[in-house]
């Protein structure tokens, strides 16, 4: 029983013990994911599992839920011994779980994916209603008859969290909830699990966000490559005191070192364009300007434009050439190949599919967007050797635990692959750089990491693009900052002296919030 | 209803007849493909059908006990595929194919013998007086029971599809099967139940082939149905009423054709259905509001929809009784006019809705 | 100079089991053996493609020692030619083809068209409707003379007949031929003649009731008798291979080009069933009779094209030439020929 | 119980493996099938893998192999390069069809011109032939999002009539006696395509095959357009993003598998074939599929895919000559063949592992 001591916190000791996990152990080929891992959730407590970027958490849950069974070691819940084989025996019993990742179905609708994850749904119809009743109830209003591939991230996670409330589930596990979120959401999204939680609902609680952790959690358990490393009640600790128990030393946070604004180096003028994503957000008549050595910061919530934008940056969608211009080059109707000779690289959002190739390795997405300006082909044929050199520069550089270059890169955990995706943009030397969400799914010292070397890009004198979700992030790395709304982009204005109430302005009327306001009131 | 020798109700009453084979098939394969499985066996599991049905016919001297035989043995060669590519996780389109292969030649070997003989007759379900009345008669009543039972079929799949359990769960597993498998279903499980029936489906087709339509056993009796079949599941985007209309339109083409070719050229009148046809299409098309998920027909597709309402025009005003086509552009038309109505009904989609199962033709694998 | 014993070696397009063409000169084949015995050894390869394969098959049975070898499609004929180049000493025998471009090659033919002309007597005085069908495979002369020879045949003993021809595009494939025979009886067709190789046809006429009738084809198919099948067309290869297999036993063997019938045997037409009321029987038999006695030739002039250009002057008869490579319809015949 | 894992890298060892165990598995089982017919099978056996490489008539059957196999493997690069990038032709039995007729059109044109042009002008055509009928589906799918698999496959029906039209009507052979087909290439020196080296089965469809497999292995290791076609078959977005257009892939993979399978049927047509005639496609269009996932889409795979296939069709041929196999037979025997190679494939991947962890309660 490493590091596992009873619960500080008075008040939820007094709580009936409802899991408990006991010296789990779970190894995959060539590494262990969880070693003798034990700790215990009691009855309406928020618990929360940190950890850095493939210190088991996923797997440890995978395990309470029965998808994935543990090498050794055991559970209780409520006292009997408890080993689910299957998720439905585990939801049986009063367990339910949201995904990191996969388990929606695009091309059903909400009301389906919701008796999906039943065990005996009431006919659609009834279903329906229910749906709409508990969304209502717990302010997370929802149409059951929309096809989820037509819904925001935020919406969707609504169909995951629906489909477990529906259950009446004991423990509810959620990996990750709010990596997608706004922080509009977020809030509402707490307020749902603060009412479960009064209701008694135990909830374990994974995310690299620690203030949230510390606004919602009760416990913590803290995982270190596997292992539990310590217990402690994040509301009496700092965030960069729980960073450091995760990593094990030392944070540094980012540092600014202004430099001086250039020469204009990304103008966008006038710019609209139709929307290739169904239901997707056309842009309209957006217009900036970003200057060397400036960051600028968009945000937004997800679903306003922000696929659209990058992909209007990055050569993915064309337009007229003046629209976009690169160092004062029209580059609008230049494709994504062109715009890099040019100058300007981007960084997508979704790491699977689309800014890597799942199934590809780490040299051949190395390749994937470092080919132009890197060199690494010659009449079109491919210089492997350096790819290889340009992947594994990457990987040192910016700290990508891998076995090597040569992996697939789903092999690698989330975190670690956006590390080098992001290096694989930023070590381009371009003097336009687009990222969209630079540290999604990416825990706090990767993240910090992430941040730093962005702005020393700018401070070598690149002009940069960050589109975030994430506020705090962007106030701590841009200097200007506009928000997306709709397609349409607010006037940029330096983020010096900025407030919170004129970012709210700035982002008033965000679509779909309204509505869950209202539900809540 | 006779125009210029041929009578649209006794063409529809064929047609119906014509299309069962193809129609089970692809309504098998249909379910198959829905839960993420694409299995190019069908020719060899309608031939196998075809022998299984008429041996087991022939022996029992019951044609429905022939349809369970053809049932069984579709269903047993499935297994096959289910074995290689649900447990041993083979390439699907490779094992599908080798399954055609395996199919003709187990067949063939295991028909010696069979041929020449008369299978027991396969009756039509309702009284004979019922199919003599004008029009609805032969179209509604004059059939087999197979007839019937395939348009039962097609109702059934697709109800089991849209509004049971059951298909949501196949749906479900063909859109995601990650998914799916994340939720507890057991994907390789389901997809073997549904190799099971499409291999079953399209069995009962096969031996459709062997005791109704042909009645007689030889080798590869069903002469390249199966890839009319798996077409057909393409051509319906996957839907079970599209699947029957795709049949019908098929089949109806091919026999279309070969009664053109009997009396000589298109009677203007049978040009005239068409010509109504076509105008409708067009003018629902283009009076349609445009909307991102529909949106406004193709020009490409108005002029193509245009030419029959116009050659009829001008054939009337030049008194023209009929319009003479070349015997070989005849045999080509089923497949070059399938290929016309895809691209007409592709291009009123929106880009993005195909409608294929998003797991189609993919292996999956649970990394426990 | 005899051997003592032959290895008489057959390529089949299909498969035996078709019921039809490859099936009868299997047939042929066991009775070889069957008069034979151990004086001859039979070997054959069934499904052949033709062109490369073929080739490769008869270079295979040379090598392997086939003293004689049949090759049953009119595909064969360009492979078997270049094969009997390389291999002077085995005797080659290609059915319905007309190239002998070495003295190993012999080739052979039925006269289908005499059945056709037996076949056209019945259409021609059953049919009530006037209305008769015929459904061809491909527009090549065997098929052209075929529907020419029932086509006149009919029109002799019935002159309001109309003759509607569909073609199918394949040789095999039972559900289209079914359809093909549907749509003829859709429009009135009452008899119908097919030179496709499936009894699907048959079927298609059992389905009307009696109403329609129909000939076997290639084999009897006697499982339809007596009716739809009223008759049938077989191609005895029989008589041909056992004398042809005999004389490279006995030492008479000659190269030679074969186009036998009725008379030499190799085309039979099958029982004429009770279905026939008897006049139409002893006017059939009669044709048959006389296209054996050599009396009749169903191509007998004056014929004219379906340009309405002359062929044959009145009293002339076909020369074979025109008969092989006949690729047009005689006058009355409506409809065209695929070009 | 038995559970499979998956392997973490491809294991070299069964890559080299499986193929072998896959030929004893069906060595055993259709030997059983054999002996159940009343067949010797270790005769029947070494007929078919034996005779045709070493027996007696090898100096012969080899070459045949090759004349087998060139057009397979031909056929199957070029599809596997479209199935790599996830563009499904599997008509390329039309586009076969087609470039014989447009390469035999061309030369049959000029007949009985002399010129050393026409051969290689007649190869052009053959390509063109297949190429411009694949550009049919893929300037339909691009342009209309249609589905390929249905409209490549409905245009192989449409090339067999006009196969048939060119064999009865425009391509017939005027010194025919009015019997179906073309003139004979063997009888036109200027349009042929004789064996190279006497005996050896080599002309140059053979030749092109092997040069084709080397060139598509070099583009798809070593050329950006290869690494194209891979990330377009992998990750779509992900290659939008490298810059690859989706309509430009499309239509190069279409172009390059028509173009192939028309060469293929060019140099048939014109080589072991020789003429035009109605039956003149015997189904490489569609074994090609088979042999390019039994390559596993791997230029050089494939050739040895190629060479295995062309052994059991020869090979089944003799069993079946010989000792009188019914053909039926032979063709069961290549789908266990098949079967049993695609089966063990997956130990390249996988390994199996026997039951769960001690921990997990109920078995599965
Ligand atoms: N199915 C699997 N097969 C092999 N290794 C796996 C598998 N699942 C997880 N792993 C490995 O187990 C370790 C723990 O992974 P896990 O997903 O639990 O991490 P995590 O803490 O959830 O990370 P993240 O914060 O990135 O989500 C990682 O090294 C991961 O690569
Ligand atoms: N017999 C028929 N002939 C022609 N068209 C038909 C026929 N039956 C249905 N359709 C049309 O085909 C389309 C698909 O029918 P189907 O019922 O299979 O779709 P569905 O499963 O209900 O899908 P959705 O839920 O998207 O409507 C519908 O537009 C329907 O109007
Ligand atoms: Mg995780
Ligand atoms: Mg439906």
């Amino acid at each position: 029983m490493t590091g596992t001591q009873p619960a500080d916190s008075a008040e939820t000791t007094a709580r009936p013990e409802l899991l408990r996990v006991e010296g789990i152990t779970k190894a995959y080929p060539g590494v262990v994911a969880n070693s003798d891992v034990s700790f215990t959730i009691r009855e309406g407590e928020v618990h929360a599992l940190l950890g850095e970027n493939g210190a088991g958490k996923s797997t440890m849950v995978k395990m309470i839920f029965g998808l994935v069974r543990p090498d050794s070691g055991r559970m209780t819940l409520r006292g009997k011994p408890y080993a689910p084989a299957k998720p439905a025996e585990a939801r049986r019993l009063g367990v339910g779980m949201v995904f990191q990742h996969f388990s929606l179905f695009e091309a059903l609708n909400v009301a389906e994916n919701v008796a999906l994850g039943m065990e005996n749904p009431p006919p659609m119809r009834e279903l329906a209603a229910r749906i709409r009743a508990v969304s209502e109830e717990y302010g997370l209003p929802l149409d059951p008859a929309r096809m989820v591939g037509d819904l925001s991230a935020g919406e969707r996670q609504r169909v995951e969290i629906i489909r477990c409330l529906l259950q009446d589930p004991k423990l509810l596990i959620m990996d990750e909830p709010t990596s997608v979120l706004t922080p509009q959401e977020v809030e509402i999204l707490f307020k749902t699990l603060r009412q479960l939680s009064r209701e008694g609902t135990a909830i374990l609680y994974i995310s690299h966000k620690l203030e949230e952790i510390r606004s919602l959690c009760d416990t913590a358990t803290i995982l270190r490559r596997g292992r539990v490393v310590a217990t402690c009640t994040p509301r009496d600790r700092t965030a960069r005191e729980m960073a450091e128990l995760m990593v094990g030393s030392s944070l540094q946070p980012p540092e600014r070192s202004r430099g001086e604004k250039g020469p204009v180096a990304l103008g966008v003028s006038d710019l609209s364009v139709a929307s290739p994503i169904p239901f997707g957000t056309s842009l309209k008549a957006v217009s900036f300007t970003v200057a060397r050595g400036e960051v600028l910061g968009i945000a937004g919530v997800a679903g306003n434009g922000q696929d659209e934008l990058l992909l209007a940056l990055s050569g993915e969608l064309k337009s007229d050439a003046d629209r976009v211009r690169i160092d004062s080059h029209a580059a609008g109707h230049l494709g994504p190949s062109e715009r890099r000779k040019a100058g300007l690289v981007a960084a997508p959002e979704d790491r699977y599919g689309h800014a890597a190739a799942p199934d590809m390795s780490l040299v051949e997405n190395a390749l994937l967007s470092g080919a132009v300006r890197k060199g690494l082909t010659r009449a079109g044929f491919i210089d492997w050797a350096a790819t290889k050199a340009f992947a594994e520069e990457i990987i040192t550089a910016y700290d990508v635990r891998t076995p090597g270059p040569d992996v697939a890169a789903r092999a690698l955990s989330g975190g670690n692959l956006q590390k080098f995706l992001m290096g694989r943009e930023l070590m381009q030397g371009a003097s336009v750089i687009v990222i969209n969400q630079p540290t999604w799914g990416v825990d706090a010292a990767a993240a910090a990491a992430i941040r730093q070397s962005i702005l020393d890009r700018a401070a070598e004198g690149a002009a940069v693009v960050v589109i975030s979700q994430d506020l705090d992030e962007l106030l701590e790395v841009a200097d200007s900052f506009a928000v997306l709304n709709e397609g349409r982009l607010t006037r940029p204005r330096s983020t010096d002296g900025l407030t919170m109430e004129e970012i709210g302005l700035m982002m008033g009327g965000a679509h779909g919030m309204e509505v869950a306001h209202h539900a809540e009131a | 209803m006779d125009f210029g020798g041929i009578n649209p109700v006794i063409l529809i009453a064929g047609l119906m007849a014509t299309a069962v084979p193809i129609l089970l098939a692809a309504l098998g394969e249909t379910v198959v493909e829905r839960s993420g499985v694409l299995n190019l066996g069908v020719e060899g599991m309608m031939v196998i059908g075809a022998l299984g049905g008429f041996v087991t016919a022939v022996h029992t001297g019951s044609p429905a006990l022939g349809f369970l035989g053809g049932a069984v043995a579709g269903a047993l060669l499935s297994l096959i595929f289910a074995a290689l590519t649900q447990v041993f996780l083979a390439n699907q389109v490779a094992t599908g194919l080798a399954l055609t292969l395996f199919g003709l030649g187990v067949s063939s070997l295991g028909g010696q013998g069979y041929n020449g003989i008369k299978p027991p007759h396969t009756p039509g379900l309702l009284p004979e007086a019922l199919a003599g009345i004008p029009v609805a008669g032969p179209i509604l009543f004059g059939h087999d029971w197979v007839v019937y039972f395939s348009i039962a079929m097609t109702a059934l799949v697709w109800w089991v599809l849209k509004a049971t359990r059951i298909g949501l769960i196949i749906r479900a597993v063909g859109e995601s099967h990650d998914s799916a498998h994340a939720l507890g279903y057991k994907v390789n499980r389901i997809r073997l139940l549904c190799i099971l029936f499409g291999g079953a489906m399209a069995g009962i087709g096969g031996a459709y082939v062997s005791l109704a339509r042909v009645p007689q056993w030889v080798d590869g009796i069903t002469a390249g149905a199966g890839w009319i079949a798996l077409a057909i599941v393409v051509f319906a985007s996957w839907r079970p009423w599209r699947v029957l209309a795709g049949a019908y339109f098929f089949g109806g083409i091919g026999a279309l054709q070969l009664n053109v070719q009997v009396s000589g050229g298109i009677p203007l009148g049978i040009l005239g259905l068409i010509a109504l046809v076509c105008g409708a299409i067009l003018a629902v098309g283009l009076l349609r509001r445009s909307t991102p998920e529909r949106p406004q027909m193709h020009p490409a597709a108005v002029a193509v929809l245009a030419v029959p309402p116009l050659v009829w025009v001008v054939g009337l005003a030049m008194g023209v009784t009929q319009i003479k086509v070349p015997v070989e552009y005849l045999s080509m038309a089923p497949f070059v006019l399938t290929i016309v109505v895809l691209v007409i009904m592709s291009s009123g989609r929106g880009k993005a809705a195909t409608g294929a199962p998003a797991s189609l033709g993919q292996n999956f694998h649970a990394s426990r | 100079a005899g051997m003592d014993k032959v290895k008489a070696c057959f390529v089949y397009v299909g498969p035996i089991g078709d019921g039809g063409w490859t099936f009868q000169h299997h047939q042929g084949a066991l009775a070889v053996k069957e008069k034979f015995g151990d004086k001859v050894e039979i070997q054959y390869q069934e499904s052949v493609p033709e062109g490369a394969d073929a080739e490769r098959v008869l270079t295979q049975m040379a090598l392997g020692g086939c003293n004689i070898i049949f090759t049953t499609s009119f595909g064969y004929m360009d492979a078997t030619n270049a094969v009997a180049a390389k291999f002077p000493d085995v005797k080659f025998e290609h059915a319905t083809g007309f190239k002998r471009e070495h003295p190993n090659v012999s080739t052979y033919n039925a006269r289908f068209y005499e059945g056709r002309a037996v076949q056209g007597t019945i259409a021609g005085m059953m049919t009530k409707s006037n209305k008769i069908g015929y459904i061809g495979s491909f527009p090549i002369p065997e098929v052209m003379n075929g529907i020419n020879s029932y086509y006149l045949a009919a029109k002799k003993v019935n002159p309001n007949v109309e003759l509607s021809v569909v073609w199918a595009f394949t040789w095999f494939d039972p559900a289209k031929e079914a359809d093909a025979a549907k749509a003829l009886i859709d429009q009135g067709v009452d008899v119908i003649a097919a030179h496709t190789d499936s009894t699907a046809p048959l079927a298609e006429a059992a389905k009307a009731g009696g109403a329609v009738i129909g000939f076997g084809q290639a084999s009897d198919m006697e499982a339809y008798k007596p009716s739809p099948r009223v008759s049938s067309i077989i191609d005895n290869w029989a008589p041909y291979y056992v004398e042809r297999v005999g004389a490279l036993l006995d030492g008479t063997y000659e190269q030679s080009d074969i186009w036998a019938g009725i008379a030499g045997g190799e085309v039979l037409i099958g029982e004429i069933t009770d279905a026939v009321p008897a006049e139409v029987k002893a006017a059939a038999e009669k044709v048959r009779d006389d296209i054996a006695a050599g009396t009749f030739h169903p191509f007998t002039g004056p014929i004219k094209k379906q340009d309405g250009s002359e062929w044959l002057a009145e009293g002339a008869t076909a020369p074979d030439g025109d008969l092989l490579g006949m690729d047009f319809f005689v006058e009355g015949i409506k409809g065209d020929i695929p070009k | 119980m038995l559970r499979l894992e998956k392997r973490p890298t491809p294991s070299r060892f069964w890559l080299y493996a499986t193929p072998v165990v896959a030929v004893v598995l069906t060595m055993i089982v259709g030997g059983i099938l054999f002996a159940l017919m009343g067949k010797n099978p270790f005769e029947v056996i070494r007929t078919i893998f034996w005779d045709p490489v070493f027996g007696e008539f090898a100096f012969y059957l080899r070459g045949q192999l090759l004349v087998k196999a060139g057009p397979l493997i031909l056929i199957a690069i070029g599809l596997a390069l479209g199935f790599r990038a996830g563009i499904w032709n599997i008509g390329a039995e039309g586009q076969y069809i087609m470039g014989a007729v447009v390469g035999a059109s061309v030369g049959l044109a000029v007949f009985p011109t002399d010129n050393r042009l026409i051969f290689p002008v007649m190869v052009l055509a053959g390509a063109f032939g297949g190429w411009a009928w694949a550009m049919i589906p893929a300037i339909l799918k691009t342009r209309f999002n249609t589905n390929e698999i249905l409209v490549s496959l409905m245009l192989v029906y449409v090339a067999q009539t006009i196969l048939a039209k060119a064999a009865t009507g425009f391509l017939k052979n005027p010194e025919g006696m009015g019997f179906p087909g073309s003139r004979n290439f063997s009888s036109y020196p200027a349009a042929a395509n004789p064996e190279l080296i006497a005996g050896s089965g080599l002309h140059w469809g053979g030749v092109t095959a092997l040069v084709t497999a080397v060139l598509a292995y070099i583009l798809l290791s070593r050329h950006i357009a290869g690494y194209q076609i891979k990330l377009a078959g992998q990750a779509p977005r992900a290659a939008r993003f490298h810059g690859v257009s989706p309509t430009r892939l499309v239509m190069l993979c279409m172009g390059l598998s028509g173009a192939l399978a028309g060469l293929a049927g060019l140099f048939e047509v014109t080589g072991p074939a020789g003429q035009i005639s109605i039956d003149f496609n015997t189904g490489y269009g569609f074994t090609a599929i088979i042999v390019a996932f039994l390559g596993r889409l791997n230029p050089l795979g494939i050739v040895l895919a190629g060479f295995l296939m062309a052994l059991t069709y020869v090979g089944g041929e003799m069993a079946s000559t010989n000792l009188g196999l019914p053909a039926a037979a032979i063709q069961v025997f290549q789908g266990m063949l098949l079967f049993f190679l695609l089966a063990v494939d997956v130990l390249t991947n996988y390994r199996f592992r026997l039951g769960a962890g001690a921990a997990s309660a109920g078995a599965k």
